[in-house]
């Protein structure tokens, strides 16, 4: 395989274990055992060069772990993460990591606390720069934190103000040129515009994409919000309770959803033009995630649940059309296809 | 320079400043000790510490506008001739010296060790936390007399300075705990704020990210509580006297001399104790005001 | 909860341990006691006599492993200066210490509480502005010029109240207690007012900004969104969460007065740990020393304990083991 | 007659720089039963009309000028104690975040019943078991058992369900809801606003309900206002304002919505930001950002105007205008 | 009539051979009563539980014992009850050796008469009997208290909380720190000149409590005002203030036997060996100012050594060296200090009345004549330890004479150091050939006008070598209620036999 033809990300097996267990003495006295957090368990995925891949789900299903797992702020309970054909976490710890480092960046979700409010402008942006003895000359470096804002569409003059003086999508900008700053080639963005309002989140994901066809960026997006992935994304993927449930090109997702979960999530999408038109809501609750379900994780949400679904846990399988589920329902073709796929 | 002034005279904090006129006062009574201790020498119409010039059948005379009184003592003399006006002046500077150098010395150690406690966590985390509960479960006043006790004990020759080096450890040494709280809480917060975590993600080093991110943004509480300090820390160092080991009797300070003084309440010669009570509470206060007004000023809820 | 309740009383030894050692470590330097013991008379052969018999010549680490065995033991040997055994002189003083920080404790939070809420709610009114700058002076004024003062006050110029003493006792099986006649009482009025204004201005400015914070919360405006009334929100809602992070603060105050009696002790003459502890450290007398330190340190911690266990009663948020709930 | 009506609302902050003028002429209505939703920039107004209507504006913020009716009653200028027998009595609020909003050292029943009590003349007893009857109308399983724990026990989604009780409680006429489900997960969201709902329907209340989400004003609300930069900018039956909108602002906002059914390389966008309080531009608020601005939108500030099903604060709309046209 | 009255110390056990402290033995004395006792306005030894006494020999001296005596308990006192006391004061674990000192035993003669075997001649020896007080051996041996209390021992004794002598008074009760409590003794065999049947102590510690304690009337007396209050409780009406000389005086010594003084700027040498330097010292101080000022008379300036009560004091020896600020300079100059230098000083800082002050005022004095003193005062604990490793240049000492005899001080204080308390006190080390040899006779010599001779050349020896500096003699006021009258004691023990109130 050539470099061009491997993909830049290479996920395999990733998990995360969270110890929320209660203090030593406690444990022993009440004789429990350690309580382990599976946040994220056995995720495996593909980015290609240039692409974006998008991860959905609801809140606490792990979307964030992967985020920082693969930037490196958490280290992998299992599984590797290989990186341009490099892995990623050796990388991370061992002599070059800095220029792993700069290679993968990440855009944070709340604008508000992701820039240090003591710091200007220019020192924000300009600090990986320094960091990474891109630029150590002042000049030089104002001139590309001025390049760097432009890019975003701020204007050079915002260099000397602080966060505090812009607005909710004028800050992400400036997280976004601290992101390029590096010059990245994989942009990680953990629900970037979720604390934006609709006309901000437009201005916002329309940088990112221009950015993307300019400069080739790959992206992990991630976001509750099935409209923007809609807009942003090439390839969505669908997560319950730490686990993919769903990995599909964004068409197919949307137009021939086949996990019962997916399905779920795009009927709960408010439609803009139906006013008035009562939604289903997805039904029940999400289960405690220090105490996952047997089996598959969704059983006890799912219409289609059978035995099997409460004993053995899916694989993530290929059903032919590109499209990677992991139900014994959908395998076992328990789910009448939706119309489209046929 | 000129720019950085007028930015914060724009501030809003010089402007609750500018209205407050609590904290003006305030402001101009810690100036005023603050000048007047700086240039004792200037200010004080006699030097208290040069023993030579003392003039013991001058004792106890009353202030001026007191029958007996003269102009030479404008505030009286105290029971060793001592000019009562320029032993305050003197008295404070030893007093803010002390309080200050306390409250640094402090702040240095208390929040040097709660960023580490903080950022690092687990054991060293656990280690200092514990440390802390030791410190706590010695009331501050115990410490600071065992100390100052152990200090003049270990050099009985020592030179005052030392002997104010001890007794500004002895008070920093209980300090510090607060800070170190303090500090340790905000970092734990801070640390998880995304800000630091971006510069983690750009590979800025552990200890760059606590001294050049985490640090400014825990200042603020500390600022606050060090202002009382001062003020704590002087009357920490009175109490100490009053119980026999604050500075030395030939360079009283403040509280040495109200501890003097305080011998003095039942026998009429009242100015001996009131002056550097009043002088005591002068200080305190005006610390204790500013540092209730930064406290409100500095919480954009309370604007 | 049980394990809870272990792990402190585990801390509580090693905190109480450390305490003891640093002591030692530092009781080197505090004097000599055989000075007192012998008088001026004595001849330098038996001073050398006298320090070998107590064990003086021996190393601190020597000192404090005897310390620790005999403590272990419920002993802490006799007073140098009393000759009385320490655990029973200690015993003895407890009652007063314990009666004088209560009384201050309640005169603080009776007096603190409400002026701290007042001082909140009306944020900005003269009343209020007054009740801070008072509050101010006294964290200004040295504890032992005020007690000073307000003897010079109400005892000589007044005579209203007695300048110095714990008056007339009642014995409880161990316990001596001055709170069974009027002129206990009596006698209590002006150490307990000079104990307790320190953390009474302590108390009132934290309720108040305990108060100020808690009033600007989403449950407290949801509250008032609700209609309840201005009494309902400020004494039901507000300041029942006020008093979570003031309890804190109180208890660890508590421990503090019994510790700043020290001052006050010996300024009225009341016979407490304090004075105890203060006329020991003029004649080093380390046995006395030593338990005094421990048992403040213990004192520490059990009210720790207790603010803990309180917290648990007020804050259902604990109350639940383990972590649980949401996130 | 409206059940609701806003007239010429005007907020103030008085600062030290001069007084920001953070509501300006705002005016609408809303009718017995009726929902109406409020949509518009962050900043743009929404929640201080909310919190005017429910009289409590934090100092030293102020009802400077208009009025607000409540079934042709004053309620702006009511003392306080007043206030507070409509308040919870005849308007209920629900805020954004249901975690902060709830006292956590309560059981929920407490709360409940506190304020039940506090509005009707109940016994302990009675109000016990409507509370009971109000958790479970709001989905509650189990309330019998749910009512004695506290808030911590309950997840995000239950405790909005909550809120929203304890803000039906005493059966208001008028439901202010800030924001309800943006705290929530889209899943939760969704059974938040069916069961907002069906409340109103079944007991008739009128709900005014602030949000970002377009999708969810489509689904819920008959009527929708538009605010930007303290102002009215366009208000209408929910349908024709999503679809045919009058005012530029309403068209832009609408076409920045990244859209389920079209594909479409970049958004549209509008660009610029919203005008500070204090920079505020004459004429109309929008006119630095608005593709079909014209001479008159720079002087003259417009005021709701009939535009086709809805009204829109446009000069594109005037009549004199549309003669021309 | 209630007396109570109220100082800073507390007594610290009620056994009365366990801790030899002045304060307490005065309190000791209301209970238990020694053989002979000072006359409270003469200061001579007068009979007490001893009628008569003889010496059989130099070295055996008899006692005759009053008869009738009953002890508290109603018991008799008897030589039994003598004996065994005088040997419980021998025992090894009291602490009254010095009052036991060239005792060898003690025998029973008969019921009513013992004898007394010393090692040596000792002229002092009734003056160490005052000290002595007798114990019933019954009480002590019902009551597991044989032997005097052991401060290092694990266990409290009963004679430590109790009391039981033949005394005018009974302990009533006795709560350390808070009050003590005694009773007039109705079976006692002596008669009272006052007319006290209870008395309430109260120790309380802060100088200005105790002061208000005595100015809102909570107590009749306070037995040691502060000078600075003197004026004041003079001037108040219902209060009068009496005083008289203590026999103790309070000197400065001097480090006399190194060869460079620890802190000083002088190397090489020690000034303080020259005895024009120490002369020098003495010249620059006003003693005058001092007591006039700072002591507001509570102190009579001192020439020597000892106070006047005390046997060998003379009106020559008591003489002081003038203060004269030029002499002193001149002094210096000769001695090669025209320019001054530095020296350590050491203070007291609770010890004696206005310790500090003085040592402060002094230092300011020896300024003028360009001796920079560095001062530091300590508290008693650590200040007496220090001192005794003569560790100070230049220290302050009051020494007090119980026993009324000069021997008492120069044995102390100028006497070489040696064995058996010979120069235990003399941290200056100063040492003279003659001195010794006069010491040593004075310690034998049983003729009183030769030794008192002797006394008076020693002191007049040491005054002109400056062995100290002696500065005054303490004179105690004692500050009461105008209507009670007592008799100021030189020993500064409230006599509580002479207590009147009206
Ligand atoms: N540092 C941590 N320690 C313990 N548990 C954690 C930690 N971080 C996350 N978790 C848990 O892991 C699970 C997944 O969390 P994560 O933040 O990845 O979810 P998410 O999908 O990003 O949710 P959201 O949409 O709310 O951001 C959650 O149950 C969370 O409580
Ligand atoms: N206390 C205050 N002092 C000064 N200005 C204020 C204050 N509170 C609100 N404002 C201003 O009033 C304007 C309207 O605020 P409001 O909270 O109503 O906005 P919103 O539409 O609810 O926005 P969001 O969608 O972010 O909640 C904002 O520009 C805000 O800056
Ligand atoms: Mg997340
Ligand atoms: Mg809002
Ligand atoms: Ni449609």
């Amino acid at each position: 395989m050539n470099a061009a033809a491997r993909p830049l990300v290479q996920a395999h097996d990733l998990a995360k274990t969270f110890d929320v267990s209660a203090p030593w003495l406690n444990r022993v006295l009440e004789r429990r055992p350690r309580t382990l957090l599976q946040a994220v368990d056995g995720v495996s995925f593909e980015i290609e060069r240039g692409q974006t891949l998008a991860l959905v789900g609801e809140s606490g299903c792990g979307k964030s772990t992967v985020a920082r797992l693969l930037v490196g702020l958490y280290a992998p309970t299992r599984g590797s993460f290989f990186f341009d054909g490099e892995d990623a976490h050796a990388a991370f710890k061992g002599s070059n990591a800095r220029a792993m480092r700069r290679r993968i960046q990440m855009i944070f979700q709340d604008p508000y606390a992701s820039l240090n409010p003591r710091w200007k402008v220019a020192d924000i942006i300009a600090e990986p720069l320094r960091e990474h003895g891109i630029l150590t000359d002042k000049a030089a470096l104002a001139e590309r934190v001025g390049q760097l804002l432009q890019s975003v569409g701020l204007s050079p003059q915002d260099m000397a103000k602080y966060p505090h003086q812009f607005s909710g999508g004028q800050r992400q900008r400036i997280s976004i040129a601290r992101a390029l700053a590096t010059e990245p080639e994989f942009l990680v963005c953990d629900e970037p515009t979720s604390a934006l309002d609709v006309s901000v989140q437009a201005q916002v994901l329309n940088i990112m994409k221009d950015l993307q066809r300019k400069q080739g960026l790959t992206y992990l997006f991630i976001s509750h919000n099935l409209a923007v992935v809609r807009h942003v994304s090439d390839r969505v993927g669908v997560m319950y309770l730490g686990r993919l449930v769903e990995l599909a090109d964004k068409q197919r997702l949307f137009s021939a959803p086949r996990h019962p979960y997916t399905r779920m999530l795009l009927d709960a999408i408010p439609k803009m033009h139906d006013t008035g038109h009562a939604r289903t809501p997805v039904q029940g609750e999400v289960p405690n995630p220090l105490n996952p379900p047997s089996g598959c994780a969704f059983n006890p949400r799912c219409p289609f649940a059978n035995e099997r679904c409460r004993k053995e846990r899916p694989q993530l399988l290929d059903d032919g059309h590109g499209t990677r589920v992991a139900c014994h329902a959908v395998e076992e073709g328990r789910v009448d296809m939706p119309a489209a796929a046929a | 320079m000129m720019h950085t002034l007028s930015r914060w005279y724009d501030s809003d904090v010089a402007h609750s400043f500018r209205t407050s006129p609590v904290a003006i006062v305030a402001a101009i009574i810690a100036l005023v000790c603050v000048v007047c201790a700086l240039f004792a020498g200037w200010v004080a119409p006699h030097n208290p510490f040069d023993l030579s010039t003392l003039e013991l059948g001058d004792a106890r005379l009353p202030p001026a506008w007191i029958e007996g009184g003269t102009t030479k003592y404008l505030l009286g003399t105290d029971d060793q001739g001592r000019d009562i006006l320029s032993a305050l002046i003197y008295g404070a500077r030893i007093s803010l010296v002390v309080g200050l150098a306390s409250v640094v010395l402090s702040v240095v150690v208390g929040v040097g060790l709660g960023l580490w406690a903080g950022f690092a966590g687990g054991w060293v985390d656990g280690v200092l936390m514990r440390l802390c509960d030791v410190m706590l479960s010695f009331p501050a006043i115990l410490i600071a007399l065992l100390i100052a006790g152990v200090g003049r004990a270990v050099f009985p020759n020592a030179p005052d300075s030392l002997a104010f080096g001890v007794l500004i450890l002895s008070i920093s040494l209980t300090g510090w705990v607060q800070y170190a709280r303090t500090v340790r809480g905000s970092t734990l917060v801070e640390r998880n704020k995304e800000y630091v975590q971006a510069a983690r993600v750009t590979g800025v080093a552990p200890l760059r990210i606590m001294r050049r991110h985490v640090l400014p943004n825990v200042l603020g509480p500390v600022m606050v509580l060090a202002t009382i300090q001062v003020a704590t820390a002087i009357i920490t160092e009175a109490t100490l006297s009053f119980l026999g080991v604050g500075a030395p009797p030939t360079s009283p300070s403040l509280g040495t001399l109200i501890r003097v003084g305080n011998d003095y309440l039942f026998s009429g010669e009242w100015w001996i104790t009131v002056f550097p009570g009043v002088m005591l509470v002068l200080i305190a206060l005006s610390v204790n005001l500013l540092g209730d007004w930064l406290r409100d000023a500095l919480n954009p809820r309370l604007r | 909860m049980l394990a809870f309740i272990l792990r402190r009383l585990a801390q509580a030894v090693i905190v109480m341990v450390t305490v003891a050692f640093i002591s030692f470590m530092l009781f080197q330097f505090v004097g000599d006691p055989v000075v007192f013991l012998l008088g001026q008379d004595a001849t330098p052969e038996q001073i050398v006599e006298m320090r070998a018999a107590l064990g003086l010549d021996q190393p601190f680490i020597v000192q404090f492993w005897h310390f620790l065995v005999n403590a272990a033991q419920g002993e802490f040997g006799l007073s140098l200066r009393q000759g009385a055994k320490v655990s029973r002189l200690i015993a003895e003083r407890f009652p007063a210490t314990l009666e004088l920080a209560l009384a201050a404790a309640f005169i603080a939070l009776l007096v603190g509480v409400p002026m701290g809420v007042y001082a909140a709610l009306k944020r900005g009114t003269f009343l209020s502005q007054v009740f801070m700058t008072l509050s101010l002076l006294g964290v200004s004024l040295p504890t032992f010029l005020i007690g000073i003062l307000l003897i010079l006050v109400f005892s000589v110029t007044l005579g209203w109240f007695p300048s110095y003493g714990r008056g007339p006792t009642t014995d409880l099986g161990w316990w001596s207690t001055g709170l069974l006649t009027a002129k206990g009482w009596h006698h209590l009025v002006l150490p307990a007012v000079t104990l307790a204004i320190f953390q009474l201005t302590l108390i009132m400015r934290l309720v108040r900004a305990e108060m100020l914070e808690v009033l600007r919360t989403d449950y407290i405006k949801f509250a008032r969104a609700r209609g309840l009334t201005d009494r309902a929100i400020h004494f039901g809602h507000a300041l029942k969460n006020t008093l979570v992070p003031v309890m804190t603060i109180t208890g660890l105050q508590i421990g503090g007065l019994i510790a700043f009696a020290i001052i006050t002790e010996t300024v009225f003459q009341w016979p407490g740990m304090g004075l105890l502890f203060i006329q020991a450290v003029t004649f080093a007398d380390i046995p006395v020393m030593a338990a005094y330190l421990c048992l403040i340190a213990l004192i520490f911690v059990v009210i720790n304990l207790v603010v803990d266990l309180l917290y648990f009663a007020v804050d259902p948020r604990l109350r639940v083991s383990g972590k649980g709930g949401g996130h | 007659m409206s059940l609701l009506e806003v007239q010429n609302l005007i907020v103030e902050f008085p600062g030290r720089r001069g007084t920001l003028r953070a509501l300006d002429d705002v005016s609408f209505s809303i009718a017995a039963g009726e929902i109406l939703g409020v949509v518009g920039e962050s900043g743009a107004g929404k929640s201080l009309t909310g919190a005017s209507i429910i009289g409590l504006l934090e100092p030293p913020g102020r009802v400077a000028g208009g009025q607000i009716l409540l079934e042709g009653q004053r309620i702006d200028n009511l003392g306080h104690e007043q206030m507070r027998h409509i308040r919870g009595r005849r308007i209920g609020a629900i805020f954004q975040d249901p975690l902060t909003s709830l006292n956590p050292l309560y059981t929920v029943g407490q709360q409940l019943t506190e304020t039940i009590r506090t509005h009707l003349p109940v016994s302990a007893a009675e109000a016990r078991a409507r509370a009971v009857q109000l958790l479970k109308d709001t989905g509650i399983p189990a309330a019998e058992q749910r009512i004695d724990h506290y808030p911590h026990q309950f997840s995000g989604g239950m405790r909005q369900r909550v809120v929203i009780a304890l803000a039906l409680a005493a059966e208001p006429q008028l439901i202010v809801a800030d924001e309800p489900t943006t705290a929530l997960d889209v899943s939760i969201q969704a059974q938040i606003i069916q069961l907002l709902k069906n409340i109103c329907k079944t007991r008739g209340a009128a709900v005014m309900l602030i949000t970002h989400d377009m999708g969810v004003i489509a689904e819920t609300c008959d009527r929708v206002a538009v605010m930007y930069a303290g102002r009215v900018a366009e208000i209408g039956p929910v349908h024709e304002v999503i679809n045919q909108p009058a005012h530029p602002y309403t068209a832009g906002l609408m076409a920045s919505i990244p859209d389920m059914d079209s594909e479409r390389e970049r958004l549209n966008q509008i660009d610029g930001a919203m005008p500070r309080l204090n920079a505020i531009p004459r004429g109309c608020a929008f006119n630095p950002r608005c593709p079909q601005v014209f001479d008159r939108c720079r002087v003259e500030r417009p005021d709701l105007m009939p535009a086709g099903a809805t009204r829109a604060a446009c000069w594109l709309h005037a009549a004199d205008r549309k003669e021309a046209a | 009539k209630t007396f109570k009255w109220a100082s800073q110390g507390e007594i610290s056990t009620w056994d009365i051979h366990s801790q030899n402290n002045a304060l307490q033995n005065g309190i000791h004395a209301y209970v238990y009563e020694s053989l002979v006792y000072y006359n409270s306005k003469t200061f001579e030894v007068e009979p007490q539980l001893a009628t008569a006494w003889s010496n059989v020999s130099p070295t055996q001296v008899r006692f005759t014992l009053r008869r009738g005596v009953k002890f508290h308990d109603g018991s008799d006192f008897t030589a039994d009850d003598a004996v065994y006391s005088i040997q419980r004061a021998m025992a090894k674990t009291s602490n009254y050796g010095p009052y036991v000192q060239g005792i060898e035993r003690v025998t029973k003669v008969d019921a009513h008469t013992i004898d007394v075997f010393l090692k040596a001649p000792n002229p002092v020896l009734l003056r160490q009997m005052t000290e002595l007080r007798m114990m019933s051996k019954a009480w002590a041996e019902k009551n597991r208290s044989v032997e005097p209390f052991d401060m290092k021992g694990k266990d409290e004794n009963f004679a430590h909380r109790n009391a039981m002598g033949t005394g005018p008074f009974t302990l009533q009760s006795w709560q350390p720190d808070v009050r003590m409590v005694l009773k007039r003794n109705p079976n006692w065999w002596g008669e009272m000149d006052g007319n006290v049947t209870e008395i309430v102590y109260t120790p309380i510690k802060s100088g200005a409590t105790r002061i208000a304690a005595l100015l809102s009337g909570e107590v009749d007396m306070v037995l040691d005002p502060a000078p600075q209050d003197l004026p004041r409780l003079r001037a108040n009406g219902d209060i009068k203030v009496i005083d008289g000389l203590e026999n103790r005086t309070i000197f400065l010594g001097m480090d006399q036997f190194r060869d460079e003084l620890v802190g000083s700027n002088v190397k090489g040498k020690n000034p303080l060996k020259d005895v024009r330097v120490r002369k020098a010292l003495y010249q620059a101080i006003d003693v005058d100012a001092l007591t006039r000022n700072i002591l507001r008379g509570l102190g009579k300036p001192a020439g020597t050594l000892v106070a006047p009560q005390v046997a060998g004091w003379t009106e020559g020896v008591g003489k002081r060296f003038p203060y004269d600020v030029e002499a002193s300079k001149k002094l210096l100059a000769e001695a090669g200090y025209g320019d001054g230098f530095e020296v350590d000083f050491a203070c007291p800082n609770n010890r004696y009345i206005s310790d500090e002050a003085i040592c402060q005022a002094i230092t300011a004095m020896w300024a003028r004549v360009g001796v920079k003193a560095k001062l530091r005062t300590l508290p008693t604990v650590t200040y007496f330890p220090m001192i005794q490793r003569s560790e100070a240049s230049i220290y302050m000492l009051g020494w007090g004479v119980p026993t009324f005899d000069g021997l008492y001080s120069l044995q102390s204080l100028v006497r070489s150091v040696g064995t058996g308390g010979d120069g235990n006190y003399n941290v200056g080390k100063y040492s003279n050939e003659r001195m010794d040899y006069l010491v040593d006779r004075i310690k034998v010599e049983t003729d009183a006008p030769v030794r008192a001779r002797m006394m008076t050349e020693a002191l007049q020896l040491s005054n002109d070598t400056v062995s100290h500096i002696p500065l005054y003699d303490q004179v105690i006021p004692w500050a009461m209620k105008k209507n009670v009258d007592m008799v100021h004691r030189a020993d500064n023990r409230v006599d509580i036999r002479t207590v009147k109130i009206q």
